[in-house]
């Protein structure tokens, strides 16, 4: 884990990053190092500040009046609601725009994406985390009058205050990575952070992905129909956990896409290991079974890529009926 | 000395007492409070990003680079959210406890941080992924050629799974009957063989192969035989 | 001709992308949905766990990948309801319990009323630390979650006073658009203790082919992107209809079979784009020589 | 880094080990003494404790093979092999090279082999007298990247072609990168790009501009859900553990090759207990006796 990002920066698909480039025939493209015109860039930007100002005041008085009688507060809501969608739309028909060309409109959307998500990010890590497991231990007292009344009370808590000190200090070193000098420092906390990490890792990659995957990949490279069953059990049955009534069966049929498919999986998985093992050359044997392994990666990429651009489709899909049925209210 | 034995003996320490924690039941609470440490950590580290950010776009306006402006909406937003959030502004007040100052909700539409999260945050970043739909057949038309075999068997199985995942499976060879020979014909079957067999197996071994990089890796950073997080840093 | 194609501006093809999705909206195109293996194993998995078992559902994701994982949000969460399971909530995601919220609010509380916190449902909220938050819980909940996401401690929680380690679960589910998720839930939770509770999970298209290696054996249920949230809902919608409000479940529960429908027209196009594109390239080399 | 120095820590580093293993044991057995209750060892999880010892040894046994200093051998890759092609019809066409170091910072193991791919690459492009440029969304990875360029072009000989100017950082932002570089893309067209490290979306991006700019594009990461997009837009693709194995490769440290080593023989324990559990659980189908055996070997591996 790298612990300088937000924990889901490293999820397997992010939000996409903006291309600026066109294609030779399209008009090209502002892009942030190129100079871009500073007047109209500067007066769309004031507009924007201001719509934003003004909705934050709307806002506001909506939260205030709110507080007050339930009439007005009914209404206040609808208002806020509907501020929102609409100020949910515009965001989200400016970060479209850049599909037919990078704009400021665009640009004022990804900065405050950027400005809001650091700050959510920071707000949560404070409330959910620091401050009932850090702070709750360094003064317990406090955070109870403060923040957290239903804090549980420790049995030993100058022992949890003596412990808390340790991520304290270290968390104030990793914080000294902001500073230009006295780099060494950080890399303490970044050390116990990289070794926590392998730690965990270690034993866990040896468990679940290796052991584990192993065993999930053996089975019988025979498989009999399960139906034909001489004698004893019925035919609803699909039990095949009696010894002697799979002797009885395996006289009676193969199931050869059961068989095929069994096969295919062990095979699967040893010609792609060949293919990952790097100490012989890809010749004769060793070549032919990393070529067939070479093969199953191909159609494993293939699946995964339909299942990916599903994925992608779904997402788009989500914000056109929300644009369609939020906004506009076509339903 | 401080510079490197120290955070190596760190990174050995904190890494051997949670091996050894999963396998020795007396050691257990020793590794739940190295965890413990490193969730805290991982919440300052979201403190780190906020600072970086702030270096990066005050530098930007101080030095009126091109765009400084969207710097300073970006430090705008940011600060706005932040009050908001760290200060609980218009929270809903604790029901049990009232009087507590910060124990209410901050969270729901009806306080400003909630409010900002629902109409603000939340439909940019959907936006931004879905843009990638665009991008995607962008790229289809683009980018994905059939070079070889290999991307024929790729650029092929896609097709397969991109017709079995709709109704145009069903419509286009939904009429083979399923107790047919000729069944494994339909897409719907290609698809199941496809996923649980090939793409399973594959992956298995992918998984296999990156497990064994980790545990190398891991054991060499535990053992102090790789150093890089110490030179580069 | 063919090969001026090849330097078509893309905004054309954005556009196609754009009309190929927002005209089946519109038009309300929906398929028949025919539940699949995976569908049925995760909607079995749920059933199979006593009536009124406590589950863990934890939501890593956020609004990024809501469109395909809040179907399924609200469908397992009605589905767990209808069972009469007790619900925790948690995410290893920051936004993650935004949407627990979200659905608590949209699903469990409007066709379940009698659910009440604490006793019935409780949310304990987010944590950093990413697996190992996973990790601490499988042998030490209360030093993670001293409280609930609200402050309350969780002894005074009748749902979660008697909560130890995960083992107390009876089944884990994990709405999972990455890292950290359902992989992490696999590896640091079930490894842990096997045979103590199930794994399920809810995954985005782009993480199906990393999580396909853990199912059936390391977890007994999958829904596999849009598809098998809108065949898992069916399983649910048929089996636990709403009487009271079941124009309102047909919606909330609905939304993975309306996204399917634009589906069928982009996978189309996706098609014919690669085929074009190929085409144009070959083409312009049988016109122009090599590239 | 001078190598004296390097010796003098992998001892200190043993020594550091060394001690701290009897420290934890010894703390272990206090522990022990306090909590009754409380097992020295949990049972169940012995059989994974052993392939621990297994895996591990066999990862500490390729690293002191390999500091025996006998020869290692690691298959060809051709990815590799297509580098220096890549490089050569840059220079011809007076085009320059982009390496991209992934998105992420030094501490993701795919960065540090992207890096070390960037050494081999740097050299070769000092030969050819190529213009290479490495944009990166980290500072450390930029510091890094300058000081591998840096003796690419000592080593190649032509330290006076080295220009620091065309190693930067751009942004930690994963978008505002991903627009910097694809804008530099269209607009300066290099004729080979190179993309080792950790991708997430924008492997599809990147993969998609350099291909309608008709770049060489050759890729290496570990991501599995962005492995498709590479593989079907770039020219070569070094996959998973291929990418790893090739940085050991290229970085020429024993320690490397040798737990590359260590992972073949990982590999060659799993294929053989595969083999063995496919075997038993196959004979066990006409051999109804060996049943109970084939049960038992699957359960212990899955733990």
């Amino acid at each position: 884990m790298n612990p300088h990002q937000k924990s889901h920066e490293q999820t397997s698909s992010l939000p996409p990053s903006a291309t600026p480039s066109a294609p030779p025939s399209a008009t090209p493209a502002a892009t942030p190092s190129a100079p871009t015109p500073a007047r109209p860039n500067h007066r769309f930007l004031w507009i924007s500040l201001s719509v934003l100002g003004a909705s934050l005041t709307v806002l506001g008085t909506a939260m205030a009046a709110q507080q007050q009688g339930t009439d007005v507060a009914l209404a206040t809501v609808a208002l806020s609601k509907s501020i929102g969608t609409w100020c949910a739309a515009l965001l989200t028909i400016g970060i479209l725009t850049f599909l037919y060309r990078d704009n400021p409109f665009y640009k004022v959307c990804e900065s405050i994406l950027i400005g809001v998500s650091a700050a959510y990010w920071m707000v949560n890590g404070f409330w959910s985390t620091l401050v009932p497991n850090l702070f709750g231990k360094l003064m317990p007292g406090v955070v109870r009058d403060v923040a957290i009344p239903s804090l549980p009370v420790s049995a030993t808590p100058g022992f949890d205050m003596a412990l808390a000190f340790v991520p304290l200090l270290l968390g104030l070193m990793l914080l000294w990575r902001l500073s230009p000098k006295g780099g060494w420092i950080s890399v303490w906390p970044l050390a116990f952070i990289i070794g926590t990490t392998a730690g965990i890792r270690l034993v866990a990659s040896i468990e679940a992905d290796l052991l584990a995957q192993a065993s999930a990949t053996i089975r019988p490279l025979v498989v009999f129909k399960e139906t034909v069953l001489v004698g004893g059990i019925g035919a609803g049955s699909t039990t095949t956990s009696d010894p002697s009534v799979a002797m009885a069966a395996s006289v009676q049929a193969l199931d050869f896409w059961g068989t095929v498919g069994a096969v295919t999986g062990v095979v699967g998985v040893l010609s792609v290991l060949t293919y990952f093992f790097f100490s012989l050359e890809h010749k004769g044997a060793v070549g032919k079974s990393a070529r067939l392994g070479v093969w199953f990666l191909m159609i494993t990429f293939g699946s995964a890529f339909g299942l990916t651009v599903m994925g992608r489709i779904t997402l788009l899909a989500q914000r056109l009926e929300f644009l369609f049925k939020d906004w506009m209210g076509i339903s | 000395m401080l510079q490197r034995t120290v955070p190596m003996a760190i990174l050995s320490l904190s890494g051997l007492i949670l091996m050894l924690a999963y396998f020795s039941p007396m050691t257990t609470s020793w590794g739940e409070t190295v965890l413990d440490w490193f969730n805290i950590l991982a919440a300052v580290a979201f403190v780190l990003g906020a600072g970086n950010l702030l270096a990066v776009n005050l530098e930007k306006i101080s030095s009126r680079r091109a765009g400084w402006a969207y710097a300073a909406i970006t430090l705008i937003a940011f600060f706005l959210m932040l009050g908001f959030g760290l200060l609980k502004v218009g929270a809903v007040p604790n029901a049990e406890h009232p009087t507590v100052a910060f124990a209410g909700g901050y969270e729901t539409a009806a306080s400003p941080f909630g409010w900002t999260y629902e109409y603000i945050f939340s439909p940019l970043t959907a936006t931004m992924f879905a843009m990638l739909a665009f991008y995607v057949a962008s790229a289809a038309f683009r980018a994905f050629r059939a070079k070889n075999i290999e991307s024929i068997l790729l650029l092929g199985t896609a097709f397969i799974i991109l017709l079995a995942q709709t109704a145009a499976g069903m419509f286009l060879t939904g009429w083979i009957p399923e107790e047919s020979a000729f069944a494994f014909l339909r897409l719907d079957w290609m698809k199941v063989a496809i996923t649980e067999h090939i793409q399973t197996a594959g992956m298995r071994a992918i998984t296999i192969g990156i497990a064994l990089g980790v545990v190398a890796t891991s054991l060499r950073l535990i053992l102090g035989i790789d150093k890089s997080y110490l030179s580069k840093s | 001709m063919l090969a001026r194609l090849g330097g078509i501006d893309r905004r054309w093809i954005f556009l196609a992308m754009g009309l190929s999705i927002a005209v089946p909206i519109l038009l309300k195109l929906r398929f028949p949905e025919v539940p699949g293996p995976m569908a049925k194993a995760t909607f079995n998995a749920i059933e199979s766990v006593p009536e009124g078992s406590r589950v863990l559902l934890s939501f890593d994701y956020d609004p990024g990948s809501a469109g395909e994982l809040q179907p399924m949000a609200n469908a397992i969460v009605h589905h767990c309801a209808a069972r009469g399971h007790k619900i925790v909530f948690m995410a290893l995601w920051p936004l993650g319990k935004q949407m627990a919220e979200g659905t608590i609010k949209d699903v469990l509380l409007e066709f379940h009323p009698t659910y009440t916190y604490g006793k019935d449902y409780v949310q304990l909220g987010y944590k950093a630390g990413n697996e190992a938050v996973v990790k601490l819980m499988a042998t030490n909940v209360p030093q993670q979650y001293s409280t609930d996401a609200a402050g309350a401690a969780l002894a005074s929680l009748p749902i979660v006073a008697d909560l130890a380690k995960l083992a107390d679960f009876k089944l884990i589910a994990s709405l999972s658009a990455g890292y950290p998720g359902a992989k992490e839930w696999v590896q640091y939770a079930n490894s842990a203790d096997p045979e103590a509770f199930k794994v399920i999970s809810g995954s985005t298209g782009v993480q199906v082919s990393q999580l396909l290696p853990y199912y059936p054996a390391q977890m007994e249920g999958m829904l596999v992107a849009v598809k098998g949230a809108a065949e898992y809902e069916m399983l649910v919608t048929a089996k636990y209809p709403s009487s009271e409000k079941p124009a309102l479940l047909a919606e909330r529960l609905g939304q993975g079979r309306v996204r399917m429908g634009p589906q069928l027209v982009a996978h189309l196009l996706m098609i014919g784009l690669i085929i074009l594109g190929n085409v144009a390239m070959v083409a312009g080399r049988a016109r122009g020589g090599a590239r | 880094m001078d190598r004296p120095h390097l010796t003098c820590l992998r001892r200190t580093s043993t020594r550091l080990f060394v001690a701290a293993t009897p420290i934890l044991l010894l703390a272990t057995t206090v522990t022990a003494a306090a909590e009754e209750q409380s097992g020295w060892i949990n049972t169940a999880r012995v059989p994974l404790l052993i392939a621990l010892v297994l895996i591990c040894g066999a990862v500490i046994a390729g690293i002191a093979i390999a500091r025996t200093g006998r020869p290692l051998h690691i298959r060809k890759l051709a990815a590799l092999d297509a580098v220096e092609e890549a490089i050569g019809r840059a220079t011809e066409m007076g085009r320059s090279v982009l390496f991209v170091p992934g998105i992420q910072d030094m501490t993701d193991i795919q960065t540090v082999a992207g890096v070390t791919v960037l050494g081999r690459v740097a050299k070769i492009a000092a030969e050819y007298d190529a213009r290479l440029e490495v944009p990166t969304a980290r500072s450390i990875v930029m510091a890094a990247a300058r000081e591998t360029v840096r003796a690419a072009h000592y080593s190649a000989g032509r330290p006076e072609s080295y220009n620091e100017a065309n190693i930067y950082y751009i942004t930690d932002e994963q978008f505002g990168y991903v627009a910097a570089v694809t804008g530099k893309m269209v607009r300066e067209k290099p004729a080979a790009c190179f993309y080792m490290g950790a991708f997430y979306a924008e492997s599809l991006l990147f993969a998609e501009n350099g291909n309608s700019i008709g770049a060489i594009q050759i890729a290496g990461t570990a991501e599995p859900s962005q492995l498709p997009f590479f593989v079907a837009a770039c020219d070569y693709t070094l996959i998973g553990e291929e990418f790893f194995a090739a940085s050991a490769y290229l970085s020429g440290e024993r320690d490397q090759l040798g737990s590359v080593k260590g992972q073949d023989f990982g590999k060659l324990l799993i294929t053989a207990a595969i083999l063995i559990g496919c075997a038993l659980a196959t004979a066990a189908v006409f051999m109804p006796s060996l049943t109970d055996a084939a049960s038992t070997f699957k359960a212990i591996l899955g733990g």
